[in-house]
């Protein structure tokens, strides 16, 4: 286990963890060493990713909860980034929240939050600013919260008539095909053979 | 001669013929045809299920495979080969399914590449973009500006479902303590001789985790069986109260 | 713009942006930055993420972009974290098909059929439906048939940066091997001439 640099293995997972974070009991457990030793790794860590003028990003704690985030002085770069996205079309997070909402409507915020594994609240608002999206009815339950579905927008933007047209997911197409197996052809094949 | 052969262990008529080529060690750019098709027969009559828009592909080829054979046996025109010998090569019967085979290899050995490169991806892991909403203008372009079509939408939503199984943290393994129901009974048995006094029934579940609640509720019963342990209830709802019997001693399980 | 380190910045902004990767673009714009410049500033902090044993995660590009990754031989300290993806990989037919796609696109179904020499219909839509590939265009003539392309998608699931990155296909053997065919050529028509 100890083969691989300790410092090395710890950006990796902490990177991995994105958002959600590394416990130190998941550290310890991964790399097997005791909890003070963790405790002091981490500390002398973080102190080296903040005073590092090469690192962009440093580590936060929270309850015991390690997680990797930008440096502070950052966000003027980082705002910089929102105002020059990829190709003026939708980000990649509102893209994910649309095709999650596309296929899985009617949908909550947080279960598309829990596919996603990240917030998308602004998402959700950009795509319902855009009129692909709109609320379609409450969830039982206590919250009552919003169920969110595609508009007739959404299918006239990308040319459909309904949502049947969506292109099928892999899984639906993996089930017709196990339906479509038969041996009973080959069994005909099998007297043409025999006959040759 | 036995075979057991699925069908899905090919990718088709050719794929079974290159498989062929090289068991047998024949050079693909001089098939023995009499050899190739006998082999060719074999294998598709021991294909056990057929898939049936893939059966009659091995049928076609099983034709011309036939067809090529006795087009090889058919006596040659002399003026025709003895004189131009190019033509002669262009009408070996054999060469248009030779292409089709060497032309069908680089894409399977490509096939091969690509699920090396898949593998190698496989061994890094992403992270999802951080939520930059916080600094997002309210300024927003209009839907002719977005140019998508329906497959970056399928292109987002595969790369997400990939992340997400990277993304989510593992059920969480907490090595469970093993404890057995005889341990629980001396432990129960010993907490009770100690105190010198009825318990309450709750006390006896000091863990609050499933598996020690269940263990511990189990130790109880097998005691009081045991005549170990002593219960009684002065009335319905009324707390249940747990005494060691005097004079028992609990013998050493293995 | 320049008060802080170029390295952190841009080390942060990779770490922002996550699995959605940085243009070239995306980074001059920026850091206000010439495009050579970019380059050859990313070419050196590829390499030096790369060599620092400290490190736990290096640049890769794909699909046009730069992003940040795990180095590969953090895997197995990661796998104990997050679950691999169950079962992911293409089936061969799957993999066949794209090769071919990817090497000779825009292709027809048909076209794709012709070489693999059988129907080709689920693998073409299964992979469609991974998003892997899509239409690029109809061919000319009669049935204006459906042309077939990779997606960035495609790009991203290989970890490429662009298609010129593709394994060089085992160009024609014929050729590699053109001597020895000829030799054959005359072995066959010796052997040939000897039996009439």
């Amino acid at each position: 286990m100890h083969n691989h640099n300790e410092q090395a293995i710890i950006e990796s997972l902490l990177f991995a963890a994105g958002d959600e974070g590394l416990s130190l009991v998941q550290l310890m457990n991964v790399l097997s060493i005791a909890e003070e030793d963790i405790r002091a790794k981490m500390g002398s860590l973080k102190e080296q990713y903040a005073k590092d003028p090469n690192r962009g990003i440093h580590i936060v704690e929270l309850a015991d909860t390690y997680q990797f985030a930008t440096k502070r002085d950052m966000a003027d770069y980082i705002k910089q980034l929102v105002e020059s996205p990829a190709n003026g079309s939708l980000s990649q997070a509102g893209l994910e929240t649309l095709a999650i909402i596309a296929y899985r409507q009617p949908i909550t915020r947080l279960e598309v939050e829990d596919i996603r594994g990240v917030k998308t609240d602004r998402p959700l608002q950009t795509l319902v600013s855009k009129g692909l999206i709109k609320e379609i009815g409450r969830a039982e339950g206590a919250g009552r919260a919003i169920l969110y579905g595609t508009t007739v927008e959404f299918l006239d933007y990308f040319g459909l008539k309904d949502l049947s047209q969506l292109p099928k997911l892999p899984e639906d197409i993996e089930q017709l095909d196990s339906e479509e197996e038969t041996d009973l052809f080959f069994k005909s094949l099998q007297d043409t053979l025999t006959v040759e | 001669m036995e075979y057991s052969v699925k069908v899905e262990a090919f990718e088709g008529p050719l794929d079974l013929l290159l498989h062929l080529i090289q068991g047998l060690e024949i050079d693909i750019y001089d098939i023995p045809m009499a050899e190739i098709s006998e082999q060719y027969m074999l294998y598709i009559r021991a294909m056990k299920v057929m898939e049936l828009n893939l059966a009659s592909e091995y049928l076609v080829m099983a034709a011309t495979l036939l067809a090529i054979k006795s087009r090889m046996l058919l006596p040659k025109h002399e003026e025709n080969w003895e004189n131009e010998e190019i033509d002669f090569e262009e009408a070996d019967p054999r060469d248009e399914l030779v292409e089709r085979l060497i032309e069908y290899r680089k894409y399977k050995q490509a096939a091969i590449e690509l699920k090396e490169k898949e593998e190698d991806r496989g061994s890094y892991y992403t992270k999802p973009p951080i939520d930059l909403s916080e600094y997002e203008s309210a300024k927003q372009e209009s839907l002719e500006d977005l140019n998508l079509d329906l497959h970056d939408l399928l292109g987002a939503f595969h790369k997400l479902l990939r992340r997400k199984k990277l993304q989510k943290p593992m059920a969480t393994r907490v090595t469970r303590q093993e404890i057995s129901i005889e341990k629980r009974m001396a432990e129960i048995l010993i907490d009770l001789k100690n105190k010198k006094q009825p318990q309450r029934f709750h006390e006896l579940f000091p863990v609050a985790e499933k598996p020690h609640m269940i263990v511990s509720f189990l130790a109880v019963l097998e005691l009081m069986k045991r005549k170990e342990v002593s219960v009684q209830q002065d009335q319905n709802f009324s707390d249940i109260l747990v005494e060691a019997v005097e004079g028992v001693t609990l013998v050493a399980q293995p």
